[in-house]
């Protein structure tokens, strides 16, 4: 009886998903065509590769709000380097790399600059978006590249899965593999849970932190790819406000802001959770209005009801 | 009343002449174009123009307007993020005696030398029309909104709907938030909710070019009205992407605007009203 | 190994902790370091293991002079440091604790779980220990986390061996394990060096004692050579009368009345308190003392039982309530539930006594001054000013700060958890002091505590808690160490 | 020595300001111009009583990011009762109370919901925007009222400054001796300070929380009726990312994000800071791209500097 409970609770933000998913799909069951859900499965690609990250970072005890800025700048100079010529792939990695670089020097402004996250990556935010639109004129960049291989990365099919589901499946499995089996995970994890101990007991916590925020902007610059491959080019505002939704999948997936508790299969059901209810209440039809109200609400009784689980 | 030893006094030079430009957003290429317009007609005429962002947002744009009062500029041209909104901007403006020239969108109060924009609400007519012209009438559309609650979401909503209300089937109606990439996913839900979907207006370019990639993975081939006439849009109307875009000209807005300020300080005769020309480009 | 730490010198800004300290440890030789709070026994293995750098003075180790940059490089070399302060991660595996920063991984970088789990289990059974390894730690009692830390140290196979007050979270039983390991350690070679604030241990298990006091060694001897009364003289500098200051109160009416109190952790508890009396809490750690008085206090739900206050029976859901009918609620966690560091003395003074100089709804500064230096004065609290931070102060002032917050409130009822944990002898004296005359004057006071002698020593009465149950209340006149022990353990019958 | 040390570490948010200010005013005479400087405090005063609140509600360790929500559904609904005849100080009067409703409701989620700040607040973010805009059908209200009063809270003077500056002073007053000399205020150190402590001594933390909250969002409201004033219309969209203003004004004056610690006072120099940015960026005619990036750095500098004296 209470293993059964037990069980409950730990899967619960995947019974939230199957609730929501079937009443959405029995009062509309264009939800559950075969080609809405591969169509939700890449519209939820680009938040869950951000949320991902977020959870590294959120594990640590930290936050970051400059992801969707990141995204933005990071796909912009993707664009750019793209028009001079460079190879699709080679522009997808470069961008990659350099989201990692702006997602270290959040990290370096946190440990060495002793910023409180939340400040540090506001500032960030508006710097990066500054400098996205600087460099854009405030202009998308466009006309990049008819390469195969660069339209098949955010609109391909692969054994009949879109190609970013693929992506989010893979950095799933290495995410997962890094927090659950590697000491750098273990020390993740240990930094949220008692940042002072791990200091102490010789774990290298700045240089892990650093080490997770580039993470962060790494897979947020991976996302601007995908974005940038979608709409074959790059938006000065493209990512706007993509922080919060980040946040919201990773606490929605059970992941406490304090640090320390949360696994990555919760942050992806919670990124599946918010995709469902944008594809949803698209498909639905429910005003734009109230699809604002019905998402608060979501929230809160999804978040509520972890809670009450953690407390009881 | 501000105190009377707070304010400044005004006079025109008109051989160097200033101009303050306060812009809703610049978060955006077609309020970027007319930044554009602007800054190379003033750079012909030798003016110096000082430039302001409201970030969509009222409440900074009357900031912006007091700032650029404060910096003495000899002419304002506002782009009003609300047309109530800016009033008290206005009245500030004609009370330090600048004249003011409202750009893409009016001011209800307050005086203003002239009113330059294209129409919103006959842009969304021009947009519904030509889904009947080529659909006929009780086509099947769906419209893909911008921001809730920005001007031209209303504005170009609002004649849109004037029509297609009455002519067409309007199904779907949501906000994409005049966002390309929100634009893809959102069309491709509606699409998903409704097979039979014949065409969609987007109350923008962005919104239109996201929703075409949305057509083409769903294997459809719609008709997609756009709203902007923006460089990426125009090129994909002629590409045939896009079945049309409702065109603005915002370059040639902020041309005439710079025109029209030299005409003020040369004390020419204005016309209250210059209207220019919607254009409906399609392939 | 042989470490010589000879003149150590170390000052924080301008505040000088330590001004030339000998000290020297031997192959398997239980040391024990003594002195009041803030004496600098903890900064000096500090320096030890290369937390700080000293100002002056070196540290020999086996006839070299050695440096270390940090305490990682310290237990490489062989000397690991349990902290006074727990290092644990409550959201990790017991598990995963003991080998936080030491894991261990195959060839390509994961972890390997089952070699971790065979040197732990290793571990374990050669120490005689039981952790289960797959528990998180914030399922583990307080003494169960001190354990990981012990063990944690052990893993590393010191030869040098360093305890900041291990057992100050602990009760006898657990801590008698410890000292059963500490012994099996000695019989290899292991140096160890021992600080604790409770006299009969180090008596009883130590070899050696060097005393600090402000920051210099006053002495080294034998323990054999030495005695309780000489130690406590070098620590404080004077002569201390006998360490219980008599009990004299009058004991007057009933005042509390507790009947079938049953919570998440304990189950049917009965007591009464009386005026002017010190009713002793003993049990073993984790039996539910601390979860009784929480329930009393309005701070935990109470599932059954009543509680009556001068034969009125209240309702009590929130400490306001508690306080409103002149419950005091002094914590054994002084750190997260006492003080508020980083706040001046007077502001935690303050907090719940604002009601005592309000004027019009505004605080008036003179008469809190006033207020707050009255009660400094009559705790003795050593501070050059009411504006310092609380942190600053050592333990025993802090907790001196705690009870002068509760006396502001003029409690008719004082609940006190631990009130001496972590305390030196003089400092346990003034609060012992302090009971005494709170009782004279008729406040009514319950002692939750681990330390036997403590319980003994100042109790009119003793309930003893067994697993959530009351096994017995003893009055003073049968009050013995076994007795306590034996109903601690749940032995209920060996005396009946 | 030290003592003069100590002093110029107290002061050191309003040396910032000074500073600032100074280089501004040396670079372009336009800004120090008497005029300027009354503009510069009317444009402070919405950020101000925002931050004010705000100043509260991080004091005691939370954080609201729906302030820029409630200022819009406040307005919203300030002038929906001003076109239904309600006379405009009622109305004013009404839309605080109304603030103080929706602000209370976030401190009970967060108190009795035990629902994190960040993520309670996040939701009745979107929540309070969607109602603002089912209330206003995404219109903005306008023809609200030619009345002398209503016109004058927004745009008129008194002893020759700008009214909304001071019903900035008044509510700092108000605010800093409620904050210093009251048990309220110290309570609400004291919960940043320690929160279990707290309870534990008595404090009625629950209660508390959800006065600062209500606080917070009365202020967040009272803002709001001068934008509608000073633009004589309800807009749906008003107050977004107002938030962001807020908690940075807070930050920069010195207060800290973990609670506790701060002073009201610095948080009027925060916003008198980031006002003189915007205004000052202004007159100096620095392009809103670069405005973005000079903003950002200038947080980074000031709360690094906060940090630093912090740890010396
Ligand atoms: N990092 C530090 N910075 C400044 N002062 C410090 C620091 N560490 C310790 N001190 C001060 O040094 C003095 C000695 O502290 P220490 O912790 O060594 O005492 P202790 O003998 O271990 O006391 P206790 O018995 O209470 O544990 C105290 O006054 C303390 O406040
Ligand atoms: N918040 C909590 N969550 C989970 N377990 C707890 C909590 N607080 C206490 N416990 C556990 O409940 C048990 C009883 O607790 P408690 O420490 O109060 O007993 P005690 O007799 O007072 O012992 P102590 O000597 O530690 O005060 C212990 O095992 C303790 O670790
Ligand atoms: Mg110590
Ligand atoms: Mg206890």
């Amino acid at each position: 009886m209470h293993l059964h409970k037990k069980l409950i609770e730990k899967f619960l933000p995947f019974i939230g998903f199957i609730v929501l998913f079937g009443a959405i799909g029995s009062i509309n069951h264009d939800f559950l065509a075969p080609m809405n859900i591969l169509n939700l499965f890449r519209q939820v690609s680009i938040n869950a590769l951000i949320a991902f990250g977020m959870t590294f970072v959120i594990l640590t005890g930290g936050i970051d709000l400059s992801v969707g800025a990141i995204l933005a700048l990071s796909s912009a100079l993707m664009a750019g380097i793209m028009l001079h010529g460079c190879d699709p792939i080679v522009a997808i990695i470069i961008a990659s790399l350099i989201g990692a670089v702006f997602g270290a020097l959040n990290g370096i402004l946190v440990t060495k600059g002793k910023i409180a996250p939340f400040i540090a990556t506001l500032a960030t935010m508006t710097i990066y978006r500054g400098l996205t639109m600087v460099y854009t004129d405030g202009n998308p960049i466009t006309g990049l590249s008819d390469s195969f291989w660069f339209q098949v990365f955010g609109r391909g099919y692969l054994f009949g899965l879109p190609i970013p589901a693929i992506t989010v499946i893979i950095t799933f499995v290495i995410a997962a593999i890094i927090l659950n089996k590697t000491p750098f995970g273990r020390h993740i994890y240990a930094i949220g849970g008692n940042e002072k101990a791990s200091i102490i007991s010789g774990v290298k916590v700045n240089k892990i932190k650093v080490m997770v925020y580039a993470i962060n902007g790494l897979l947020a610059a991976l996302a601007g790819s995908i974005v940038v491959s979608r709409l074959n080019s790059a938006q000065p505002t493209a990512g706007t406000s993509y922080e919060l939704d980040a946040i919201a999948a990773v606490v929605l997936g059970g992941t406490s802001l304090t640090g320390g508790h949360g696994k990555i299969l919760g942050t992806l059901i919670g990124a599946l959770i918010i995709g469902t209810l944008n594809n949803g209440l698209n498909i639905l039809g429910v005003s734009s209005f109230y699809q604002l109200i019905v998402k608060g609400v979501v929230i809160l009784i999804a978040v509520f009801i972890d809670r009450r689980k953690a407390t009881s | 009343e501000p105190p009377a030893w707070a304010k400044t006094k005004h006079e025109i030079d008109p051989n160097n002449l200033k101009i303050g430009v306060s812009l809703s957003t610049l978060n955006n290429p077609f309020f970027v174009a007319i930044k554009t317009g602007v800054m190379n007609a003033a750079n012909k005429e030798h003016m110096q123009v000082k430039i302001a962002d409201a970030q969509n947002d009222s409440a900074k744009q009357n900031n912006d307007v007091e700032d650029l009062i404060q910096q003495g500029v000899d002419i304002l041209l506002i782009n009003p993020v609300d047309s109530d909104a800016i009033s008290s901007a206005i009245l500030l403006a004609n009370q330090t005696g600048i004249p003011v020239i409202t750009i893409d969108r009016s001011a209800t109060k307050g005086n203003v030398v002239t009113f330059i924009a294209s129409n919103n609400v006959e842009g969304g007519k021009m947009a519904a029309q030509f889904i009947i012209s080529k659909l006929g009438k009780k086509a099947i559309v769906a419209e893909l909104q911008g921001i809730p609650g920005a001007s031209a979401t209303r504005e170009r909503g609002q004649g849109f709907h004037l029509i297609a209300d009455k002519e067409l089937n309007v199904v779907a109606s949501q906000s994409a938030d005049f966002d390309r990439a929100k634009g893809l996913t959102v069309a491709e839900n509606i699409l998903q909710a409704h097979d039979n979907i014949q065409a969609i207006f987007a109350q923008n370019d962005e919104m239109a070019l996201g929703a075409y990639e949305a057509a083409k993975s769903a294997g459809k081939n719609i008709i997609i009205v756009g709203f902007d006439g923006s460089q990426d849009g125009l090129k994909s109307v002629k590409e045939g992407q896009l079945s049309a875009t409702v065109a603005q000209q915002p370059e040639l807005i902020g041309e005439k605007a710079i025109e029209v300020s030299k005409d003020i300080a040369n004390k020419k005769a204005i016309s209250p009203q210059i209207p220019v020309a919607l254009q409906l480009i399609s392939n | 190994m042989k470490i010589q730490l000879n003149n150590i010198h170390k000052k924080f800004a301008s505040n000088v902790v330590l001004s030339g300290v000998n000290f020297e440890l031997l192959d398997g030789e239980i040391h024990a370091l003594m002195g009041e709070n803030g004496a600098g026994k903890s900064t000096l293995m500090n320096i030890l293991t290369g937390m700080f750098a000293a100002d002056d003075g070196t540290i020999i180790i086996d006839g070299k002079t050695m440096q270390f940059a940090n305490s990682q490089q310290a237990e490489a070399y062989g000397i690991t440091f349990i902290r006074q302060e727990l290092n644990v991660w409550q959201n990790l595996t017991v598990l995963e604790n003991l080998f936080l920063a030491k894991e261990i991984h195959n060839r390509i970088g994961l972890l390997d779980n089952q070699q971790m789990k065979k040197l732990a289990n290793g571990k374990l059974a050669e120490i005689g220990i039981q952790l289960e390894l797959d528990k998180l730690v914030s399922n583990c009692s307080i003494g169960e986390q001190q354990m990981i830390e012990i063990v944690k140290a052990l893993m590393t196979n010191a030869k040098v061996l360093i305890m900041d007050e291990p057992t100050s979270a602990l009760t006898e039983r657990e801590a008698n394990v410890l000292f059963q390991v500490m012994q099996r350690l000695k019989q290899s070679g292991v140096g160890m060096v021992y600080i604790s604030h409770r006299m009969e241990e180090i008596f009883t298990h130590c070899d050696r004692i060097t005393v600090m006091r402000d920051g210099v060694s006053v002495s080294t001897s034998p323990i054999a050579d030495t005695s309780f009364n000489q130690v406590v003289k070098e620590m404080v500098g004077r002569e201390l009368s006998e360490r219980f200051p008599a009990r004299d109160a009058r004991i007057g009416d009933e005042i509390l009345k507790v009947e079938g109190l049953t919570g998440a952790k304990f189950k049917d508890i009965s007591f009464t308190l009386k005026r002017g009396e010190i009713l002793g809490f003993a049990g073993l750690m984790g039996a539910g003392r601390s979860e009784i008085m929480r329930a009393i206090f309005g701070l935990d739900p109470l599932i059954n039982g009543t509680i009556k206050i001068n034969g009125q029976e209240l309702k009590i859901n929130s400490p306001s309530d508690a306080i409103k009918n002149g419950i005091g609620f002094i914590t054994e966690n002084r750190r997260d539930e006492g003080v508020i560091l980083g706040f001046s003395i007077r502001d935690n003074i303050a907090i719940n006594n604002m009601h005592n100089y309000v004027r019009s709804g505004l605080i008036d500064s003179k008469a809190e001054d006033k207020f707050i230096l009255e009660l400094t004065d009559k705790l003795l609290i050593k501070m050059a000013s009411v504006n310092l931070n609380v942190g600053s102060l050592s333990g025993g002032n802090q907790q001196k700060v705690v009870i002068a917050k509760w006396l502001g409130n003029k409690p008719q009822i004082l609940i006190m958890d631990e009130p001496t944990r972590g305390i030196d002898v003089n400092a346990k004296r003034e609060i012992y002091q302090l009971m005494n005359e709170l009782t004279k004057a008729g406040v009514a006071i319950i002692m939750v505590s681990s330390e036997l002698p403590e319980i003994i020593g100042m109790s009119d009465r003793v309930a003893v808690i067994h697993e959530g149950t009351l096994a017995d209340i003893l009055g003073r006149e049968n009050l013995t160490q076994e007795k306590i022990i034996s109903l601690a353990a749940g032995e209920a019958n060996a005396f009946t």
